[in-house]
């Protein structure tokens, strides 16, 4: 289709769904209602099972299963992009010796910043997964403060450095048997809040930084050859 | 217990796999993977030997937990997933020279997901499971990365289901802000007025669904996977993948949404949106000459006609809609594995490239024309005993719609077996658009692990019409609660339709070989592979959902 | 105001879906995708959202007083989730499109019907 | 008050949302993406759910958009055509 007739079917449907979403949208309960029964019968599962963060309680133990199906999808995805990725190693050897990764000069601060703020955003990362059944916060969001703080080395300019800290097929395997480590727990013995947590925080730690170092290997690769 | 322990496994070896797969020599992964699923298979069988169940997971009791339902049309459905699985997993031993053990785990993850999406029985848990199933989807379609024409098609797969996605999710929060509830039962009890918000909610929810299901106008994606997916995936693609999207919507309207909502104002709507795709399947399925490709448009117009047998909503149809799922799944595997099989020999899939090389493949032949035969809805057939009791239950227009769509896809398979395998037809081979071989070397002699599942999988769906339809017929009923006697294809106006569909089909055939094709340039320019006109016309196709729906 | 809220997650699919369809770059078509996706965020969250109620952590509060409700809040950490890695995962095969085809634009790529 | 706090910041994400739709330069846009990152994660918090706002703030702002960036780059050798495209 041409742009013009393209735009045309688009207006048309997202008029007729604007028109649709309006008109429907009138008939729900009034924002900020005290109409909440399922989220008011999780709370008080979760103050009687002693998880503070109820968040946590549902996520991790009232429907566990939906984690178990997140942290799949997850690591689905991180596999997906190392599959979908993979056709650079060839490439590499083609020309290899020719590239020098990462970026050569860096001023002294910005890498003394980079090695400073590892080992305090790795503390911080730890402290969010393991505190996840207490405060805001989990093995989701702590894993991927962990999973990114390894990179801080890459903006202290060591590229090398960075490679050799995260050997890939490591962290497959880390990824996958935190993985299983959930299925097992989430099927057999949902409620095990903390160590879900840390099974989860382990596995998306090790996902992002999989699915990061792909793509710098493809952006980085491509930058010294131009 | 069983059944967590069903729905788990799958998931576990997929991780092992996935964990230690590159240290495993590749005959372990094959047997690792292959085991699974046939434990899969018996440990399902056993529970529907003990006549269903339904587990609380994590012992949360209802309004709370997320329950697993096995009754036996749910434990029929993931039995079907899991053979399809099978036959796929073997065809894929030998099929790939050079596989990481990261392709069996992404098989093992999407058999669980879609087991997980027919057993689970709350719809935000459908919607996850539905969504790794997706995932798994791409990442199997794209595999072959270093194909142009692959990447492409995944990433339109990916786009438009993904946005599909979006629009179910938006559906279930409005629900949710409704009723307060999850599970597809307790929304059940709770809604039962019909108003502009339940109206959008169901159009939402359907959208994912019917994105999956290639209804039209949602059904650009399908065609650009299928031509470009490894071929035992489509197997699974085709076979079982695209059908749960029909199942989504049918489950959704019937336990959640049937009290609320008139089912004339839904019957409309999917009548509607099925047999555009049943038409417009077949037309662009006649004008194909890449075997996948065909067989793709194939499936956007059976799984139409599927949707039109679910829509009626009536008992019979839907005994005769899961009989001609099952039919399908048998014909419709066996001929991808065909194809696979023409692929591995050729390196081409083009009908005229292979202009009567397929002599020396009898084996192959015979499954095309018996898929063909299929196709067309032949006594005794699955296919054909499904329909039959559709045509009776829908009537005149229906048997007309399925004696056409039936007649053009089986048509363009039978053109496909006498032009490649009888040599009929002039040849005119011009492409000179080879693929690269899935497989990477030659193989001397088709080993039986590639040919023997197609065999099984055909003769499958053509015994099937045999088999006494009570058994689907009570497995329907239980689950969607409704009363009525169950119908049997054996009347002499479902064999006379059966016959017309094989005569006419036959008749395209001969047609195509002389080269008679439709003039419809148009409907290959909508076709464009560009996924805007892809997705407009999916903003599109919510709008023309809903207002059918609103219209009485 | 009160159905304001409900709104503004309808705007924000429409301008997703129209990035996507007017997109002549496939980078751009995810992250249109991502923004369509994040009406279902904002969605759920008003869905949910209780007036003069707390976050559902009780780590410093007495679990007494109203809280909003949490279940949303957990189906949406959940999408949040499902929302990255798909479009990490578009992404690479966006990659892989520029390079098997030289290009990006939806526009100049070869239809996949022969 | 509380609502009116909610209201402005519902008010800035759909401005932002459409700013990142109407950003037609990717390397633009990542930035853009970045900045509405943020705006949910603020508007998440006005609307108590301090959770989702940090998992939105970590990948929202600079998970996702670091991978964009990095796409981009990867992305920029293969182009063929006219570097004037992605206008």
């Amino acid at each position: 289709m041409s742009p013009r007739g393209r735009l045309i079917v688009f207006l048309l449907g997202g008029a007729g769904f604007a028109v649709l979403f309006v008109l429907g949208t009138v008939h729900l309960p009034d924002f900020g209602g005290t109409w909440h029964p399922y989220g008011e019968r999780t709370v008080s599962n979760a103050v009687a099972r002693h998880t503070p963060n109820v968040i946590s309680s549902i996520n991790f133990d009232q429907r566990a299963f939906d984690t178990l199906g997140e942290e799949l999808i997850l690591m689905a995805s991180a596999l997906a992009a190392v599959v979908v990725l993979r056709g650079v190693r060839a490439e590499q050897e083609e020309t290899a010796g020719a590239h020098e990764y990462g970026p050569a000069e860096v001023f002294d601060a910005l890498r003394i910043t980079g090695y400073l703020l590892l080992p305090i955003t790795l503390v911080a990362g730890v402290y969010i997964v393991a505190h996840g059944s207490l405060s805001p916060g989990g093995g989701f969001q702590g894993g991927i403060v962990l999973g990114s703080a390894i990179h801080l080395v890459y903006l202290a300019g060591d590229y090398p450095a960075l490679a050799r800290i995260r050997p890939i097929p490591v962290f497959e395997s880390g990824e996958a048997v935190a993985a299983g480590a959930f299925v097992l727990l989430a099927l057999a013995a949902a409620g095990q809040v903390t160590a879900m947590n840390a099974a989860v925080g382990a596995e998306v730690g090790c996902a992002v930084v999989l699915v990061l170092a792909k793509f710098f290997e493809q952006a980085l690769l491509v930058r010294t050859s131009s | 217990m069983i059944l967590q322990i069903a729905v788990g496994l799958p998931f576990l070896v997929a991780t092992l796999l996935a964990g230690t797969g590159r240290w495993l020599p590749r005959v372990a992964v094959d047997a690792l993977a292959t085991l699974t699923v046939a434990v899969l298979i018996v440990l399902l069988s056993l529970v529907l030997a003990s006549g269903g169940t339904t587990v609380w997971l994590g012992g949360w009791r209802e309004g709370v937990g997320i329950p697993l339902v096995a009754s036996p049309l749910t434990l029929g459905l993931t039995l079907t997933i899991a053979v399809v699985a099978l036959a796929a997993l073997i065809v894929s031993w030998r099929y790939f020279a050079e596989v990481q053990a990261i392709f069996h785990a992404l098989m093992l993850l999407f058999t669980g997901a879609m087991c997980a999406f027919v057993l689970t029985e709350d719809l935000f848990d459908a919607f996850v499971f539905f969504e790794l199933m997706s995932v798994v989807a791409y990442a199997l379609t794209g595999y072959k990365s270093e194909e142009p024409d692959t990447v492409h098609g995944a990433l339109n797969f990916g786009i438009v289901n993904s946005l599909g996605a979006y629009f179910t999710l938006s559906g279930i929060a409005l629900v949710y802000a409704r009723t307060g509830q999850l599970g597809f039962a307790a929304i059940g009890k709770s809604l039962r007025e019909d108003d502009a918000l339940v109206t959008l909610a169901f159009a939402l929810i359907c959208t994912g669904f019917l994105v999956k299901a290639a209804a039209v106008p949602f059904h650009f994606w399908l065609a650009d996977a299928h031509a470009v997916a490894p071929t035992p995936v489509c197997m699974l693609f085709s076979g079982v993948m695209v059908e749960l999207g029909v199942f989504g919507v049918l489950r959704t309207y019937v336990l959640s949404f049937s009290r609320a909502i008139p089912a004339a104002d839904v019957r409309t709507a999917l009548l509607v949106f099925g047999s555009a795709a049943a038409l417009l399947g077949g037309v662009m399925c006649v004008l194909q000459r890449h075997i996948k490709r065909l067989l793709a448009y194939s499936t956007i117009s059976h799984v139409g006609l599927l949707l039109v047998g679910v829509g009626l909503l009536d008992e019979a149809a839907l005994s005769g809609a899961a009989t001609y799922f099952l039919g399908h799944v048998g014909v419709k595997a066996a001929l991808f594995s065909g194809a696979g099989l023409l692929l591995n020999r050729y390196e081409t899939v083009d009908e005229h490239d292979l202009h009567g090389r397929g002599r020396s493949m009898p084996v192959t032949g015979t499954i095309f024309l018996l898929g063909g035969l299929g196709l067309a809805g032949l006594p005794p057939y699955g296919t054909w005993a499904g329909k039959a009791v559709m045509e009776e239950a829908g009537g005149v227009w229906l048997t007309a719609l399925a004696v056409v769509a039936s007649a053009l896809t089986a048509g363009a398979v039978l053109r496909v077996w006498l032009r490649v395998f009888l040599g009929a037809g002039p040849s005119r081979s011009d492409s000179g658009d080879h693929e690269e071989a899935e497989t990477r070397f030659k193989l001397s002699r088709l080993p039986w692990t590639m040919v023997a599942p197609g065999v099984v999988l055909v003769l499958g769906g053509l015994l099937l019409g045999l088999l006494p339809g009570h058994v689907i017929g009570r497995a329907v009923a239980s689950y969607a609660h409704l009363e009525g006697p169950v119908p049997t294809p054996w009347t002499p106006a479902g064999v006379l339709s059966g016959l017309l569909a094989v005569a006419f089909a036959f008749g395209v055939a001969v047609l195509g070989l002389r080269g008679y094709a439709p003039r419809v340039a148009l409907l290959h320019r909508l076709h464009s592979g560009h996924i805007g006109d892809y997705v407009a016309w999916l903003m599109a196709g919510v709008t023309v959902f809903g207002l059918l729906l609103i219209a009485r | 105001m009160s159905h304001l809220a409900y709104l503004i997650p309808g705007w924000i699919l429409l301008v997703g879906v129209y990035g996507i369809v007017t997109s002549r770059n496939l980078v751009h078509a995810v992250v249109c995708l991502s923004v369509a996706q994040s009406a279902t965020y904002v969605l759920l969250l008003v869905i949910g959202y209780r007036r003069h109620a707390t976050a559902p952590v009780f780590s410093d509060i007495k679990p007494t007083g109203d809280v909003v409700d949490p279940i949303v809040q957990a189906l949406t950490l959940t999408d949040i989730v499902v929302g990255a890695t798909v479009t990490a995962l578009l992404l690479a095969l966006t990659v892989q499109v520029a390079k098997r085809r030289g290009t990006v634009d939806p526009d100049r790529l070869r239809s996949l019907e022969p | 008050m509380a609502d009116a706090v909610i209201v402005a910041a519902l008010l800035l994400t759909a401005f932002m949302a459409t700013a990142v739709v109407f950003t037609r330069d990717p390397a633009c846009q990542a930035i853009v993406l970045s900045a509405y990152g943020l705006v949910l994660g603020i508007l998440f918090v006005v609307l108590q759910a301090p959770d989702v706002a940090m998992s939105q703030v970590a990948v929202g702002t600079v998970v996702v958009p670091l991978i964009v960036i990095l796409a981009i780059h990867a992305i920029r050798r293969h182009h063929t055509h006219s570097p004037g495209d992605e206008s």
